[in-house]
């Protein structure tokens, strides 16, 4: 490893305007509309009249560097070396001359590539690492990414919704992602709680932050093991133990599974951004097609296509007919476990004599 | 290379239309190692339906805290390639922009040292590098920063700032997302690599109330742009729409949250006084509607994901803030921000939780903002309040 | 009797249109010594702005525990009459009805026995016999018990119950509120005279969802009349209300929480599945809709006043209960509802602040209800939650 | 006192069917529909075609038995003995013969009674006990009662608001009575932590019970003094100590004043229930006519007259147009004690970028 180049420290990113398509450094900031032109093409229009086309292509977003090398050759020939991500991982072609656009749709769609996610449709799904990198996952993500996907890619390149309907995956409830603000997402669950190496923890974790890590006060200090001790009726398996001591592991094969919670959204047109809020607690991890998973999602979806009206994300339908409402419309069923008992039962639990039959 | 494991649950996620990871993986399989054993173990959790990472350990490149996240395989005998799997954050271009050749040269960085194995991008915005083992880190880091590129943000540090396309590719952008996600990214230089705060700490850079990066519901510091003044109307663009089929009412003023609209199938009337900026009408007529003149930004403070108390959304800190470099009155709010959290912040505590924890008054008080209206959605139920000694009649 | 003490900032509350409780105090200090002196001390109160009153100690009748509330004055010596000053809560007749005949008789024994002032009502719903002394209660119990009075509840004891006008001349009450009031009560004597719970406990019966006794506001148990079925409309008569000048789509159509209304200017149609039972266009158009015909009620539980973690109101637990006599079904729920709250509840918990500690699904669970929509406005949003052995594979 | 009756107990209160007017118990159940005749006059009809008349007049609740018996007499000669209370403290005369109408409003007139408080109007104010009875009192409740309806009353017998306007006054935080849910409502509070009475703590308070009333665990035992003590920066001057522990008195006459809340309701029509929130975080005490409090009752009044649509009530008004508006067209000032620090913090603080200026 002699011939390593010079380290440089603290020197942050490349600047960006070395990466922006001339016709953007040109009309930067003077953008004054864009049109969507199909489900996977825009067009910006600047004050000046100059344009730039958006072609959007899915990516699975664990990529191997082939396939940043295949989209790099397709930019060369149709952006002049540019392109970029989204904020949801899809790729983006920039192209500054009209005459290349079909071109460049064209030989997308001959390679394979899905072009779409613009407009009222579902776009790519943001999530997490899953089994494919964490130590942390209570499912994976890209397999349920890719198995949910593949039953709702029309609504990707093709269909349209009554808004934009953002998915999103996390494998834990640290939620790496934006499941808490998401129209449907999943995130890994589980539902029985860590199990304590005694020995191990005197070497691996601090007893005061294991303690305080927990956000029911089930752990408490066990002097005489010099380790820990659950009050497991208090336990509600939330995982956060584990993050800070890895001698309490949690994972568990036949009760890990999947939570579909719905109705988030973070922008702020028309309602104010939502939280999700609980509309499966559990399905079964069953790879690599979570059927269970993926028939939920399609009978929410559906419900919605169904009951929403035209610009109303998920969370504004469920408001306007009401939560009860929701559940009946879907089948799904009402349990404990969609009842708050925790941080916001208060705010949560019907203080009115008003619901539908 | 021929592959090494059998992989019959994943071969199954190669089937399908939508782009297939396992399609990929297999691909830079072919070439490394890594990829290999990562197919083999992913199968076996697969299979058994459980990770098989376990806690990573502290590593990284020399004089960082942050950038890489260290992984070890629990099954390292079957798949000594993923024995170690460190990931590598690299700190994206603002705005995810990048030349060919840009990319190429990450790519050809990685094929040396890596597993050919990426996440473009992580949820934060860094350029995930999946998995190399940990002699490779300073190599990588020496290859990559020497030709411009840095680390990302990990453990309680600065996280990688990231935004919106903003005025880039966008009409709506009220102030420059990505110069000021790039001022940023270089002024908290060692903040983002040397962890030194209570916790993470997530800057996210929106443009406009539509909020195309989800900072509202992921950065302990989103700020997102916004105006003051009416809204201009081309009344002739208006009737365009109308007459391609939009019903006006129906769509936009029955819609406008605070029934500010109105329309008489001639002209649209907005008024402006009642609006509250929420973007519904200006997205979906945008040949029609502009935003208010006078652009500038509102601060918002604490979301964060659910660990341990429930989720929270970033609420407003600074209604209306002008954003222009070098954007000192910012970089000080920050900093008197900062200030707040070491203070008063217990271990793992987001900034968020704490200002719960010890009242948002009491941190407006000691960060030397004013209350506004625009803080809350609505004042306080409980008759139970603090008052300062200078409130006190002795 | 001449007035004892000068009053001159009281005088002047005697002034002004509204009916003035000075003159109130001053027409009973004609002849009661005990008004003079709450005269006198009521004034030095306004003068020095502060309460002259002790906390009470323990006073009553014999065998009860409630239905006195003790008080002391801090000056006795400036205000002998008022040196003891309770107040004996009598029961009142559910419904508030009175013949005169019955109110003179209170009157009657209290100008025997008392300061001649009463609070008709006070807030939970009891006749309010303003101030006597300790010796006085004895008499003042025999006397009203001896006619058919007794008296209310205090203290950690259900407190007396009330209710809404209801089916005495109420159009809408779905139940009878002043049966099921005196039931409950009668039910319920030796739990409202002897206080043996972790704090009070209060019944409020209102016999729609308008509520005019705001009971989920302020009881424990709040019973609450709806119907099942369609709204039935009697055209003829909308059209009479839109004649005689309503505008039927602002006030009505367009004030629907549901939007489940529409109206032609000729007939008006409600898709009763959205409907969610507010009772708006039904008490705006009292003469053209009925409720549905399947009368009953919801009970909701847990309503209380802002100490010590702020306001609670009552949420729904029973969506649907048909209330008639016996009301077996409903008495069994009240007594497992205080079992779960003898057995868990904290000194002056009240039992909506021990269900919020312990958790509502515990509640259920505990009390035999079934979880059902109807019980929360939406479900939980963070995803951690609890699940039982048998959820739970093996 | 030989003469005493034998008492009786557990007995209960009188049936209410025996104060029931004969028109009532014939129709009981059975009614129709009712009319508004003026503001202090209405009429029910019975299926069967009866009609019963109430006469609703203004009462101080806090009365004389002189008061009683006058009302009393008034109820013989018209109603045949039979009058009601409402659950607002009124006095509601009933009639059953359509000729005793008038003379009734024309007597109740002459005699200075205030008819009115039906309809979209303010109605008797429901409050508590005060400097009148109570030793928790941070203010007078029959006072500010008094004082701020000399000022309204013309709301109760003539003028119409948009819908009902029901206001609450309680003379401290329990709030005996409605305050939380009502439309406009004056609160009793504190600004200054209780003292400890140190010598008397040991004999009149039960440690424990004191430590464990402290909503913000500011109170910890004290054993050297076998007392308590506060810290004192915790403390948020709700009185709760005192109410457990009569030796730490809180009263204070130069901080205690009166807060304003305004936006509650309980009724479901239209919205659901609602809780008061705080419009005005303290004024002083200055009796007998605290005219900085009646003066900020009326600003807000009237910015709902001017602002409200027909039938919304002032917190659908305030969530109509949004609290911030509602600081801006009362002009009231908006400060510190505005914002939840407490229970709701996270409910009530703006996680939106939306909000007008
Ligand atoms: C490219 C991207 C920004 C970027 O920096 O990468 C982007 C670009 C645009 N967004 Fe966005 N949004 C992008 C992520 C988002 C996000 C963030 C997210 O999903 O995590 C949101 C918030 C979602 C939420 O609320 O949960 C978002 C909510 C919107 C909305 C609001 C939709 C709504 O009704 O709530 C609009 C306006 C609209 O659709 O009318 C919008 C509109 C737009 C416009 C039209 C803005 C413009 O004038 O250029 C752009 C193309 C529209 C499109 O894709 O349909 N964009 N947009 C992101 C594309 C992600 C993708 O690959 O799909
Ligand atoms: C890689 C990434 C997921 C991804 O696949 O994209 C990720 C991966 C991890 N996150 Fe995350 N988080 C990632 C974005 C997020 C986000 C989203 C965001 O930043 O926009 C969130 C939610 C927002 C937030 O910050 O609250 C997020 C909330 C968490 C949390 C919960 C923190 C909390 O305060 O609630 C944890 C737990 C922790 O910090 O111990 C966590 C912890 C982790 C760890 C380090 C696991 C751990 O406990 O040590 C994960 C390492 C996985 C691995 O081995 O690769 N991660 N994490 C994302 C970072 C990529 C990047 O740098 O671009
Ligand atoms: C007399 C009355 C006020 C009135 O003028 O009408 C009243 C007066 C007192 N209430 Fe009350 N409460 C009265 C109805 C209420 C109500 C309204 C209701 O019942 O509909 C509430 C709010 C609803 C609720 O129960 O939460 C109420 C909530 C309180 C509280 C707070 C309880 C809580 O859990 O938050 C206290 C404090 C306590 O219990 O220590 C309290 C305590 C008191 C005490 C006993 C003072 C004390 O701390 O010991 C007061 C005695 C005053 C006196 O000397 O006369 N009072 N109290 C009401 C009872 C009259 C009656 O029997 O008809
Ligand atoms: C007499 C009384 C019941 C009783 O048992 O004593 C009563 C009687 C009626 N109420 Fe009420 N309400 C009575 C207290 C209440 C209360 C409780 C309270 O104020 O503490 C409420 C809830 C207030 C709240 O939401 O904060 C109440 C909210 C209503 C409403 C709903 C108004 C709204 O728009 O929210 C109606 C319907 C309406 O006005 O259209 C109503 C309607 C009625 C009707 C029309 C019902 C009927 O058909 O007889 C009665 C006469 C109307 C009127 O007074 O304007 N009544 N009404 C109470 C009179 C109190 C008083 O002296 O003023
Ligand atoms: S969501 Fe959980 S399991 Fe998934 S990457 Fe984040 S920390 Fe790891
Ligand atoms: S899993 Fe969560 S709730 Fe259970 S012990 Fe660990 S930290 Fe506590
Ligand atoms: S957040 Fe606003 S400025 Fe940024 S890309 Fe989205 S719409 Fe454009
Ligand atoms: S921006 Fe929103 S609030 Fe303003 S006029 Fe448009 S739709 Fe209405
Ligand atoms: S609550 Fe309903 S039933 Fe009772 S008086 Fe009011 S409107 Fe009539
Ligand atoms: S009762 Fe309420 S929800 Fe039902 S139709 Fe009438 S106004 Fe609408
Ligand atoms: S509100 Fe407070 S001061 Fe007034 S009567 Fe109730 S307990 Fe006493
Ligand atoms: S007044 Fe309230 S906050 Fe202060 S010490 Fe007493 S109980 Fe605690």
């Amino acid at each position: 490893m002699s011939e390593l180049p010079q380290r440089q420290t603290d020197i942050g990113p490349p600047h960006y305007s070395k990466f922006l398509p001339p016709v953007i450094k040109e009309n930067y900031g003077k953008w004054k509309y864009h049109e969507i032109l199909s489900a996977g093409v825009m067009v910006h229009v600047a004050e000046s009249g100059a344009k730039i086309w958006s072609v959007r292509v899915a990516s699975p977003r664990l990529v191997s560097t082939d396939f940043i090398r295949d989209i790099c050759e397709i930019a060369d020939k149709y952006c002049d070396g540019h392109l970029r991500f989204t904020t949801r991982h899809n790729v983006e072609f920039l192209v500054s001359d009209e005459s290349k656009v079909e071109p460049l749709v064209n030989e997308l769609k001959e390679k394979g590539y899905m072009i779409g996610g613009i407009g009222d449709r579902i776009s790519n799904v943001v999530h997490t690492q899953g089994w494919v990198h964490c130590h942390s996952a209570a499912t994976d993500a890209s397999g349920l990414v890719k198995a949910l996907m593949d039953e709702l890619h029309e609504y990707f390149h093709t269909k349209e919704l009554p808004a934009k309907v953002r998915l999103a995956v996390a494998c834990c409830v640290n939620m790496c992602g934006a499941v808490h603000c998401s129209d449907i997402a999943l995130v890994g669950v589980h539902k029985t709680p860590p199990r304590i190496e005694h020995d191990k923890v005197k070497n691996l974790c601090e007893i005061p932050s294991t303690v305080a890590s927990c956000p029911t006060s089930a752990i408490s200090p066990d002097p005489a093991k010099k380790s820990v001790k659950i009050k497991l009726e208090k336990c509600m398996y939330c995982g956060n133990c584990y993050s800070v001591c890895p001698a309490m592991p949690i994972a568990d094969p036949k009760n890990d599974g999947v939570a579909i919670v719905v109705g988030g959204k973070v922008s702020n047109l028309r309602s104010n951004p939502m939280f999700s809020k609980l509309a499966v607690p559990w399905l079964p991890n069953n790879p690599p097609r979570w059927p269970e998973v993926v028939d939920a999602v399609k009978t929410i979806l559906n419900a919605y296509i169904e009951g929403a009206r035209k610009h109303e994300r998920l969370g504004e339908w469920v408001e306007r007919i009401g939560w009860e409402k929701f559940f009946k419309v879907t089948g799904l069923p009402f349990k404990m476990q969609h009842i708050d008992d925790f941080t916001f039962a208060r705010e949560t639990w019907r203080m009115a004599a008003t619901f539908k039959w | 290379m021929s592959q090494k494991h059998e992989t019959p649950l994943l071969d199954e996620l190669e089937k399908g239309a939508f782009p297939s990871f396992v399609k990929e993986i297999k691909r830079a399989a072919e070439h490394s190692e890594y990829a290999q054993d990562l197919l083999g173990q992913l199968e076996l959790s697969y299979k058994e339906k459980v990770t098989h990472w376990k806690h990573g350990g502290i590593v990284g490149v020399r004089g960082y805290g942050a950038g890489v996240i260290g992984r070890y395989s629990d099954v390292p005998d079957k798949f000594p390639g993923v024995a170690h799997f460190h990931t590598v954050r690299v700190n994206q271009p603002a705005g995810f922009f990048y030349t060919t050749d840009a990319l190429r040269e990450i790519c050809d960085i990685w094929d040396k040292y890596g597993s050919r194995l990426t996440n473009m991008h992580g949820s934060t915005g860094d350029i995930i590098l999946l998995g190399t083992k940990t002699e490779n880190l300073e190599p990588v880091f020496a290859e990559l920063s020497s030709r411009g590129w840095d680390l990302g943000g990990s453990g309680s540090a600065v996280r990688t700032p990231s935004c919106c396309v903003g005025p880039a590719r966008c009409e709506w952008s009220c102030y420059d997302t990505l110069e000021l996600t790039y001022q940023i990214t270089q002024r908290f230089q060692d903040e983002l690599h040397r962890p030194m705060f209570p916790y993470k700490f997530k800057f996210k850079m929106a443009g406009c109330a539509v909020d195309c990066i989800a900072s509202i519901a992921r950065a302990d510091m989103s700020i997102i742009g916004t105006w003051k003044g009416n809204i201009q109307i081309d009344q002739e663009e208006v009737r365009n729409y109308a007459k391609n089929g939009m019903d006006i009412q129906a769509e936009i003023v029955d819609m406008c949250p605070t029934g500010c609209m109105s329309w008489d199938g001639n002209e649209l009337k907005i008024n402006d006084e009642d609006c509250n900026r929420c973007m519904h009408c200006i997205a979906k007529m945008t040949k029609a509607l502009r935003q208010g003149e006078e652009k500038g930004a509102t601060i918002l403070l604490g979301s964060k994901a659910p660990i341990v108390t429930g989720a929270l959304m970033s609420w407003v800190i600074v209604p209306f803030i002008k954003l222009e470099p070098p954007y000192e009155e910012l970089f000080d709010l920050v900093e008197r921000i900062w200030e707040f959290w070491d203070e008063h912040g217990k271990n793992r505590e987001r900034v968020g939780e704490l200002i719960e924890r010890m009242g948002f008054p009491v941190f407006l008080k000691e960060t030397g903002l004013e209350p506004h209206p625009a803080m809350v959605k609505e004042p306080r139920r409980d008759p139970f309040f603090f008052w300062s000694e200078e409130d006190i009649e002795k």
